[in-house]
């Protein structure tokens, strides 16, 4: 599909970053474990890519990573107080 | 409508009222100045109750500022001159590229250095390429009526361009004359309130604006907006036409004056054309032809118009009062080659003039003319460029 | 808890300004409108025809995050006159160091003194990180960086980081702040505070960059907290009811050696690498000092 | 065309001067054009300003040469510019001084004198350091030019109108001032 | 001479050592930054020992801070590009009328909105006005050159102007070459210490600099700087015959290239002229004649060597890497200015290409040579200008 | 006593900015180099080929005085080297407040960051006046000016006067101080003082202009000391020995009502006339009382 | 002329691998042309660069659509990035992986592999998340053209003199990776 | 004379700006009395116009007014501790 340059280039239906899939950018994936998810969002504070889903600890569902962006830099696996997140080497 | 005699630059500032601008972001510079002072006074004397002036610390966050409330949808002017203009350089390519009807009144300057504060229209010829309109007036009242005609062009959803507004420095802005001052109402009806459709910035319906174009956009993106450019041409035919029913003054893209078969055609810009007028009026009670093609529209370039202007000139004499250093004359580099590959053409001749105030008069267009006329006569140009009014012993 | 910046941007991994981002926006809410200055945040969130903003967001240059700021408020204020309606969006410009520091100043000095309703937000990675890592005012004593390079001649940036919070703090405004991105809580606590002025307000929020500084990307948040903790940066608030008076917000108890900070990144490894060099690092733990004694921190 | 030029100091309204017969001459039908020099000057200097006067739309932009008419705001300017510069054989150079026309000689160019500082001051316009003789001096400029005859002319009425129109504050002292004026100029 | 592989802007920067400069005051933009990265680099190593690099807080400061060191008498350079040039703009104007030698790399990138780091040439094109020498290269060995011989004739006493050497942004600053890279004692020779007479500020003979004029002096300070332009023409010659006799490179204000007595020419500036030659040696080997002129000077403009170069072309295209937005192509209407007075002259057609990095391809000259052609064999140029390689589904 | 600005300048009768160049540059002597941002001063002292400047002095843009005096400090050290010489003459910049508080500011700001031994001097007038009393961020609360005119909708200046030496002393320089040209000695003590730091260092001159404050000429040094003596500006200086504590050098005994000093400025008369304005009185009394609490001199 | 194109990732150096070819190729005379796809993107984001290679000085301005061969630092590139794009039909695709030629297939071009990583991080050249392949792949390209006679050849030795010119630190340890994967390259 | 523009309008022979006569500009006329003049130099710090040549204490010289340049402002006279200086009416 062809862009249409808009007027003045704005972009209107934002946020149109999600066809960029960085998740393609990983070297190190980070895995979550379900059971030792504390649900406290520490990690989703801190994704700089916004590809945690937050957990709900209502709900008792733990937090999700979104692989589709996920960079794996790392900052949620060192960042959960609970080690519940891994870095483990993309699957090649 | 009532008549009133004030300076140009109060014209233009009367203007600028008459707008009822939402935000008139503005830096003081000699001789604009008078802009924002009576803006700021008709805002502080509740004549303008709605408008923000805001008192920026220079002029690139002039230009930043009313780059930002044009995007926010707010119809924007500001002024400037010279070393503000030239400040602002960077931010008026901007201002185009995002397209954003701000309109600018701009007091014809020269630049440093040396500083000069006096009149030359160096610092918006060398503006030429930024993508805005370039409208030019020989008076006050025809600044002032430019000035209101220029919101309604830049803001045409058929435009949506930056369009500045240029009176010579001094010799009109601080020059007090009579002029027609438009009723209220029928401003209004001529130029109903901005609503922007294309630009906005608001949480209810976010848009990034500005965003960065990489190389596989950007040239489609310049291509958009020089058409936008040339395209505004028809518009302000339109605007300027709705304008003379309105409020019965004529405007068009170019003024022909003088003789019709005329052999030696002068070009020029501005308020030198009035002297140039009474000059030609005495030359032709000599029994002599001679015409004035004089620019108002200088972006988008009227070509046509100058093609159909000049069709009948044996020899045209541009009279630049700028100067692209190094090169020569620029309205005379840009008209002659819109000739060049015309088999049936005038010939060309350059000449600078009136540089950082130096006082035109009319005996510079007898040396003018009478330097045309040898070059045709001669049936060659001799000669590159002419200084009009040069003390050689200065140098 | 919605995200107000989208996922698909191309900030490196590990990125700050993202972190940033997205922590100021939480507490902002979606009734806000930003200006960012040119820079990574900006590069990366917006390549057309591609945006990761789902708030308004405007750009035009580098040097004039804070007067797009002051041109927006003032069209709200006069399109509400014009329209009787009392819009009132949260305003927040965003800008690098490189779009505060230095070539922003101006029109941030500017903007602060007219007084409009808006936050500054600037987030600090303490060089010019988008165009490849060059000095800034804010470079910190000794830092590495493309044009402050460590030579026979030179040890890093010689100049001090120049003060941007108390510069600000001293135009007298409503509120002045220091946070940082590994402290959310106090971070967002900030943003609220300083967006319930009806004045301008300034966030001054040190951003770790793994690139710029040369650490893994996952230390992002640590690095942060290790500034924090070793005193090289301190994180307070002032507001003008006393000016120039810092209330320190995250006290550690203790600090830790400022060397640990120093070398835990590459930026500073020519300090020890090949020998130790006393000088430049004497004058960093003087100048760590010096900011503890001025926020009251130290004697 | 009837063109005039102004000596003044900065600051002390020969700007001002020359818009109020302006706006006289307009009210009478008449085009104008006015202007300063344009300098950098500052207060106390010695500036200059422009009037041109015509019955059809003035479209010249040049700086007036060969005035027809010359008003001195200041009688201290005369020693130090020369004020009678380029004026035409038959101008006149209309002065505000105590002094009577024959005290001057101007290459036998006519002279008239007022004491318009005098005037002001009766009619507490300015101070004795800074009296505001702009107005003031106008007056004798009315009473020459109906007695010469002169194309420049503007009646004494419009003149008092425009006075007052240009008048920020103390409207009618203005008005009373000029008229003195009229009334006393030495022609 | 050493050959070296080194970026462009890198050998921009050796060209900067080599000068020894007294003060570089610099501010990063891409895809300039390589240049102050290096310049410090080469002080902190102590490979510059005497130099003082300043890293200023804007591009604005950078000139004024330039202009400072060099109204000291201080050898002052320094680089940028694109945004950064443009907020010099005002400053440019300013150096060149106090008339210092002051020497700037640009790397060549186009100007915002949108925001874009690509090559093209707007920036330094958009200040054609301002009174600087203009050099630009082909690739990053002329680069290298031309800013050597730039400090030459900046200030050689005949001249004593600012001078900017253009290169085209990634396409050379970004790209790795072999570059023969000249000994610092032949450079030395070549480059003599700057010493400054006719501007200084020092307590034992007090000077003022950067007076204002008043319109009684003005226009004639203007004269006198437009003639420096036009009149550094022999001494840039001179300077380029002297570096070809000590480093056997040959440099002239204009390159012809191909076929003398082509009939399709044609004109352009810069880096797309290598692929440019390439195409026409494939061209010339199917056996028809094409030529290209390469403009290595822009200013001074080289009236007289393009009139002689195109003396016998019938068609002259003009390949703009630059827009004035509402006109057309910057180089093609000066020209084609230049030509309109000659009853022999050729047609004239323009054409936009590679703006903000568009790729400049083979194939797009194919198409151009074809265009013209087209347009030769009709007799007549039928349309204004010519956007090469637009995608048209984007607008 | 040499002059070393000489007479036949252009500046009105009575004007502080002359007043201010002769007391600096009799403490610095001639052995100084100037730098002007373009300005009253700048206009009146070198329409080409008049020049007043008995020292060196370079103009050339508004706002860049103080990168004016990099540039050169700049070109000194690099020549110094090259010629093997070792000349130090003072480098000075001048800038009115507009060159200063405003469009000045981030050119000063990077200056003073960079550390160029350089002093720059502010004769703040509080106004644009060369291009005809314009507001400024120096202008004070209430004050007219041709762009803060009093009318229904305005009584002059709304923003109170940027604290610009505040900000100047928060870049945490060697010396920052204010002075007023009604006090010679304190003015050229810290001249000297200040050209005694091998750094950057400010003064900021308070400058009555009789023009654009509306008072008769021979005023201007008794407005200054009328200023000084109803705590409306405030002489003091700091170092960096103690960033941000101000020590002030001229203490009146008694501080004199405020309204001594705006009833003898034409540019308060609306707060008086027609009807006292008390709002705006009372602003610019709590701001007076404000800055003397701030530098020590109320509780 | 002879055109290799380079796929990685920001920061990872295939800038510095077209670079490292480029010295090698100029030592034995040849004229080269080196550049990365000019774009914004950050570190971790896929990149690219280019090479050209000639017996005569090189003028082409334009990016390289028909790379006569690719070298892939990066094997996870190759589901986020076409590499074989416009691959000549006898060129050839060199990849940083454990795997075996014959484990890929791109339109039956040629392809080269290597262990790139393995070789590298024995070498101690970066750390198991972030390997430094740049010089070490090279290898394999010298051996595949030492093989395939092509134009772009380019002597081991004098590749292993580049890379040593070229490597700011770990010299040594380079040079032997590079030789490793000369070596080992299944070609 | 016709100035001839120098390079870059620098000016060589500073000051030049004593050809500029601004004793012109004056209304009213500062006059020492010489009687009075305690040689305290205060008036001469304050001149706006360098146009107070300073009084010598050893010397027992009064100041001087320089009514070349003096533009009769009024500085001196005001700030004259001793009111040393009087202005008059300038004599027209
Ligand atoms: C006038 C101007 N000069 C230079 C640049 C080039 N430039 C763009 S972003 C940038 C650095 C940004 O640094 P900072 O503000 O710290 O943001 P960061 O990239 O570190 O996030 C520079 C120098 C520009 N865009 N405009
Ligand atoms: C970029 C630019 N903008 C505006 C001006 C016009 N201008 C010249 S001086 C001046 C005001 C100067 O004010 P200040 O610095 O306070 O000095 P003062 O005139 O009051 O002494 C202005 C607005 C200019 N010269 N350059
Ligand atoms: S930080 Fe750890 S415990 Fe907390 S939500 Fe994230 S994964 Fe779960
Ligand atoms: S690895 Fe980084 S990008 Fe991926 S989810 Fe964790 S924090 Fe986010
Ligand atoms: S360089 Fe630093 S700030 Fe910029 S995108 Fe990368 S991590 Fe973020
Ligand atoms: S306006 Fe004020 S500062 Fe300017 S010259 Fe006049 S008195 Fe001096
Ligand atoms: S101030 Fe008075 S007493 Fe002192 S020197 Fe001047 S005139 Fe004499
Ligand atoms: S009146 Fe003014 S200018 Fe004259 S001497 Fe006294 S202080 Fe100087
Ligand atoms: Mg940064
Ligand atoms: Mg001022």
């Amino acid at each position: 599909m062809v862009t249409k340059i808009t007027k003045g280039c704005v972009i209107y239906n934002s946020p149109t970053s999600l066809g960029n899939k960085t998740g393609g950018w990983r070297t190190m994936k980070p895995v979550v474990d379900e059971e030792k998810c504390k649900k406290c969002n520490i990690c989703w504070q801190f994704c700089p890519d916004s590809s945690i889903e937050p957990a709900d600890r209502k709900a008792n569902k733990a937090i999700k990573i979104n692989y589709d962006y996920c960079k794996g830099c790392g900052i949620c696996a060192a960042e959960c107080p609970f080690k519940a997140i891994t870095m483990v080497m993309e699957e090649k | 409508m009532s008549r009133k005699i004030v300076k140009g630059a109060e014209a233009m500032a009367i203007a600028g009222k008459l707008a009822k601008p939402d935000v008139v972001p503005a830096f003081p510079i000699t001789p604009s100045t008078t802009f924002p002072e009576k803006m700021s006074e008709y805002v502080a004397c509740g004549e303008l109750p709605n408008t923000e002036f805001v008192p920026v610390e220079s002029e690139h966050s002039a230009m930043s500022a009313a780059i930002a409330a044009s995007a926010t949808g707010a119809r924007t002017c500001t002024a400037t001159s010279s070393q503000g203009l030239a400040l602002m350089h960077e931010m008026l390519f901007i201002a185009a590229g995002m397209r954003l009807p701000i309109v600018l009144f701009d007091a014809n300057r020269a630049l440093s250095a040396p500083l000069n504060i006096w009149g030359d229209q160096q610092d918006s010829i060398s503006e030429r390429d930024a993508g805005w309109i370039h409208f030019y007036g020989e008076n006050a009242q025809e600044g002032l009526d430019l000035m209101l005609m220029a919101f309604r062009v830049a803001e045409d959803k058929r435009v949506l361009l930056p369009t500045m507004v240029g009176i010579d420095g001094f010799v009109l802005t601080h020059t007090s004359e009579p002029v027609d001052v438009p009723e209220q109402k029928a401003v209004d009806d001529f130029l109903p309130q901005y609503k922007a459709e294309h630009c906005y910035l608001d949480p209810e319906r976010p848009t990034t604006v500005g965003a960065f174009a990489p190389p596989e956009y950007y040239m489609e993106t310049r291509y958009q907006l020089d058409e936008a450019v040339h395209s505004s041409g028809p518009v302000i035919d339109e605007v300027f036409a709705d304008f003379e029913k309105r409020f019965g003054r004529k405007y068009s893209k170019i003024e022909y004056y003088g003789d019709r078969d005329a052999e030696v055609v002068f070009v020029a810009i501005g308020s030198l054309c009035g002297t140039l007028k009474d000059w030609i009026d005495e030359h032709r009670a000599k029994g002599q032809k001679v015409g004035l093609v004089r620019i108002i529209v200088y972006r988008p370039f009227p070509f046509k118009e100058l093609k159909a202007a000049l069709a009948n000139a044996k020899i045209v004499a541009v009279v630049d009062r700028s100067i692209s250093l190094g090169y020569g004359g620029p309205v005379f580099s840009e008209l002659a080659a819109a000739f060049v590959n015309d088999a049936k053409r005038p010939l060309f001749k350059s000449f600078i003039i009136g540089l950082g105030g130096r006082d035109i008069k009319l005996n510079d267009f007898e040396n003018i003319y009478n330097a045309a006329s040898a070059d045709l006569k001669a049936g060659k140009v001799n000669e590159k460029m002419h200084w009009v009014n040069i003390n050689k012993e200065m140098l | 808890m919605a995200d107000l910046l989208a996922p698909g941007h191309r900030g490196c991994a590990g990125c700050p300004a993202s972190i940033c981002v997205r922590q100021v926006l939480d507490a902002a809410g979606p009734n806000t409108i930003c200006t960012n200055a040119t820079g990574c945040l900006e590069v990366m969130t917006t390549p057309y025809p591609e945006t990761a903003w789902k708030v308004p967001w405007a750009h035009s240059a580098f040097e004039n995050s804070a007067a797009m700021a002051s041109g927006i408020e003032a069209a709200y204020k006069a399109l509400n006159r014009r329209n009787g309606t009392n819009k009132k969006p949260n305003i927040i410009a965003f800008a690098g160091d490189g779009g505060t520091f230095d070539i922003g100043l101006q029109a941030l000095s500017g903007a602060l003194e007219r007084g409009h309703r808006m936050l500054f937000v600037c987030y600090d990675n303490e060089a010019y990180m988008n165009t490849g890592i060059q000095r800034c005012s804010s470079s910190p004593i000794g830092a590495w960086t493309t044009t402050s390079p460590e030579g026979s001649c030179s040890s890093g940036k010689t100049q001090r980081k120049k003060p941007i919070a108390m510069i600000a703090a001293a135009h007298d405004i409503p509120y002045v702040a220091t946070a940082c991105i590994s402290y959310p809580q106090d971070l967002k606590a900030k943003v609220k505070k300083a967006l319930s002025f009806d004045g301008p307000s300034f966030l001054h929020v040190f951003a770790p960059c793994p690139t710029g500084w040369r650490f893994p990307s996952e230390k992002t948040i640590a690095m942060g907290k290790l500034a924090v903790e070793t005193g090289v940066f301190v994180l307070y608030e002032m507001t003008d009811a006393e000016p120039m008076k810092p209330i320190v917000t995250v006290k550690p108890k203790e600090f830790r050696p400022v060397e640990e900070y120093l070398q835990a990144q590459g930026r500073f490894a020519h300090l020890f690498k090949p020998k130790r060099d006393e000088v430049t690092l004497k004058r960093i733990q003087e100048d760590v000092d010096r900011k503890l004694k001025w926020v009251g921190l130290k004697p | 065309m009837y063109e005039v030029r102004f000596h003044g100091r900065g600051g002390q309204g020969a700007v001002t001067a020359a818009e109020i017969l302006a706006v006289a001459a307009f009210s009478e039908g008449k085009y104008t054009q006015s202007f300063p020099v344009f300098g950098v000057e500052r207060r106390g200097a010695p500036v200059a300003a422009f009037l041109r006067m015509d019955d059809k739309a003035i479209r010249a932009r040049y700086q007036i040469y060969e005035p027809d008419a010359v008003i001195v705001l200041d009688p201290s300017l005369i020693s130090v510019v020369d004020v009678s510069a380029g004026v035409k054989s038959d101008g006149v150079i209309i002065i505000n001084t105590t002094k009577h026309p024959s005290d001057f000689n101007f290459d036998s160019k006519k002279v008239v004198t007022v004491d318009a500082t005098g005037i002001a001051l009766k009619n507490k316009l300015g101070s004795a350091t800074n009296p505001i003789v702009n107005s003031t001096i106008l007056g004798a400029y009315a009473k020459v030019m109906e007695i010469m005859g002169k194309k420049g002319k503007t009646g004494i009425n419009a003149l008092l109108d425009a006075v007052r129109y240009k008048s920020p504050a103390k409207k009618e002292e203005n008005v009373a001032a000029t008229k003195e004026a009229y009334e006393t100029a030495k022609v």
